[in-house]
């Protein structure tokens, strides 16, 4: 019976993708690409991965989507048919394309066996760290360098996305807003709220022993305030309030500031004395949570588009 | 059979069933509004119906407060995205 | 009887799959948001059956999370619906 | 054998293997730039994919897979999304200066000065 299910994920998530590659109209394909992110979801609890399906299910589905979507509807005005590729230019780049696919199918049908793993190793050291959940462990203390770049690529991303805003206009705020609000969005943004920074903050706290964690309850704190931008009850902040660029440095500056902690402390860079590892790395959640959340709710909010206040 | 699993097979039957004629009013009826309503009406109650159905299978009172959530969950997002997507049809029908 | 709660979930999410295919060839874009409700209603329902089946509690998280983000989605989706210039583009594409 | 081959890691990492064709073949062919970003984003869930096989396969020592490419997976979905975002940002600046969002060259649309 589960193997009849996994087939039929697979079938499904193969019609959804080519779907996107062959319909004409943009906004159909994304409206596509969110379910198929919602059915990747799905298909990761089948591989086990409780934590990558909380992931793809909240930037799959959501916060992807929404991006896209604003995109499409800014885009629409100036819809060209542009020429596309030659017959022969797309039977030649489909055969490389099966290619391609075909090796890799090779390779993962001769992965070898049995598979190597560094399970065994995350076992034995996750009493250390007093975590439950080795996800968690890997990304904030086995290889929490890592997750630290990723920090800095997600904060060198949004300066990449500020930067993009004409030279007047450095520093405004980014506007989110529609031109209508229907009203049972207004409505939605003023009762969804609530639930989601509650799923949010159980999100992070049980991250720590079962599935869930940082990346999960910031993306979800993320949507809710896009939620509530989007349905104009909050202005979008300005971006060179200080605040808000605060907020985006804290969690990756205290997690450095440990990190450089961990020479005095434990002998290295990143590492936590053994006693207090846990409440250190909760703390480091924490701060991570709200710097995440705020990183991807101004990503998707794009650059500044009207000049600061005076 | 435990009584426990018979309740639960009778209620995932039934969710089971009504999710069917949710989708079977969406492939049948002629025009959005009643798809919409097959749709929303449907599914949810077959939602409710099979989280109903698992309750006597959660093995902790926060399990089956979690399932409870989620169907709350729906509730609200079934009515919301029921009322969005009726309003985008009026506009279009009645034009600005 | 986690065979049993498998299969239902299989069955949903075929009902599911075969809906979603239907919306997302609708003439009418308006009724395409319909496909992410269905996708969360039916995601969450086949979540949770799952996670019955497998004894894994923290699918109803997944489950949640799921039904959250097609709400979300949803809403989006309504907002590009409602500004003017795409309902302008939206009568154009559908005189076609 | 048998039972490797049908296991969800097997089919799961094929379905990522089939999606990176799709989402490649996507991304080289289409005209529109929006869904070049699409077809990328499909190309990368395919990667993940694949990666989670590895991660399936891996399992031992009492967890059902293995943690270490899981959570790299997870740090790759989100900076695929802040990849996406900044492309998105590109996209949406390209279109206010020229009004087009596509690549190829158009003589006679000259770039508006900005406003």
């Amino acid at each position: 019976m589960t193997l009849l299910l996994d087939l039929a994920l697979v079938a499904w998530l193969l019609a959804l993708a080519l779907h996107i590659a062959r319909v004409r109209d943009d906004r159909n394909a994304i409206v596509a690409f969110i379910g198929f992110g919602l059915l990747l979801g799905l298909g990761w609890t089948r591989l086990a991965s409780l934590d990558v399906a909380l992931t793809e299910a909240a930037i799959g589905g959501g916060v992807t989507g929404v991006l896209l979507l604003r995109a499409e509807a800014h885009l629409r005005p100036g819809k060209a048919s542009g020429a596309s590729v030659s017959h022969g230019g797309k039977t030649l780049a489909a055969i490389a394309c099966a290619m391609v696919a075909a090796g890799l199918a090779l390779a993962v049908l001769a992965f070898p066996s049995p598979a190597p793993t560094l399970a065994p190793a995350a076992a034995t050291a996750l009493p250390s760290t007093g975590l439950g959940n080795p996800v968690t462990a890997v990304l904030l203390a086995y290889r929490a360098l890592d997750t630290l770049l990723e920090k800095v690529v997600l904060i060198l991303a949004l300066i990449g996305v500020w930067s993009l805003a004409p030279d007047h206009l450095w520093g405004g705020a980014p506007s989110l807003r529609p031109d209508v609000v229907p009203e049972p969005l207004a409505y939605l943004a003023q009762t969804l709220p609530p639930f989601g920074v509650l799923i949010a903050v159980y999100m992070f706290w049980v991250g720590a022993d079962a599935p869930g964690g940082t990346f999960q309850g910031g993306t979800v704190l993320a949507a809710m305030w896009l939620l509530v931008m989007l349905a104009r009850l909050r202005p979008a902040p300005e971006t060179r309030r200080r605040s808000v660029r605060l907020v985006l440095i804290g969690g990756p500056t205290l997690f450095l500031a440990i990190g450089f902690l961990g020479f005095a402390m434990a002998g290295g860079f990143l590492a936590y004395p053994e006693s207090i590892a846990k409440p250190l790395i909760v703390g480091i959640e924490a701060a991570l949570t709200l710097s995440i959340a705020a990183t991807l709710g101004l990503l998707v909010a794009g650059p500044a588009q009207t000049a600061p206040g005076r | 059979m435990a009584p426990a699993d018979a309740f639960t097979l009778l209620f995932v039957t039934a969710g089971a069933i009504l999710f069917l004629a949710g989708t079977l009013g969406l492939l049948r009826f002629p025009d959005t509004l009643s798809r919409l309503h097959a749709l929303s009406k449907a599914d949810n109650l077959g939602l409710g119906l099979i989280v109903i159905g698992l309750l006597p299978q959660c093995d902790s009172v926060t399990a089956g407060l979690k399932l409870v959530c989620v169907w709350l969950l729906a509730q609200l997002s079934a009515a919301t995205a029921s009322q969005l997507i009726a309003g985008a049809v009026y506009r279009r029908k009645s034009g600005p | 009887m986690a065979d049993i709660l498998t299969g239902a979930a299989l069955f949903i999410l075929a009902v599911t799959a075969l809906g979603l295919f239907r919306v997302l060839r609708a003439e009418f874009a308006v009724e395409r948001m319909m496909a992410v409700q269905l996708l969360g209603t039916g995601g969450a329902a086949a979540l949770l059956l799952l996670g019955a089946a497998s004894g894994t509690g923290a699918m109803t998280d997944v489950a949640l999370l799921l039904m959250l983000f097609a709400a979300f989605s949803c809403a989006a989706f309504a907002l590009g619906q409602a500004s003017p210039s795409v309902e302008g583009a939206e009568r154009r594409e559908d005189g076609a | 054998m048998t039972a490797a081959w049908l296991g969800p890691a097997t089919l799961f990492g094929l379905c990522g293997a089939a999606l990176v064709g799709i989402g490649l073949f996507v991304v080289i062919t289409h005209p529109g730039l929006l869904r070049r970003i699409v077809g990328f984003n499909l190309l990368g869930a395919g990667i993940f994919l694949v990666f989670g096989a590895v991660a399936r396969r891996g399992a031992g020592a009492g967890f059902e897979g293995d943690p270490v490419p899981q959570a790299m997976v997870i740090t790759g979905i989100v900076v695929a999304f802040s990849a996406t975002a900044l492309a998105v940002a590109l996209l949406q600046r390209l279109f206010d200066l020229t009004g087009r969002e596509t690549l190829e060259a158009q003589p006679e649309h000259l770039p508006r000065s900005e406003p």
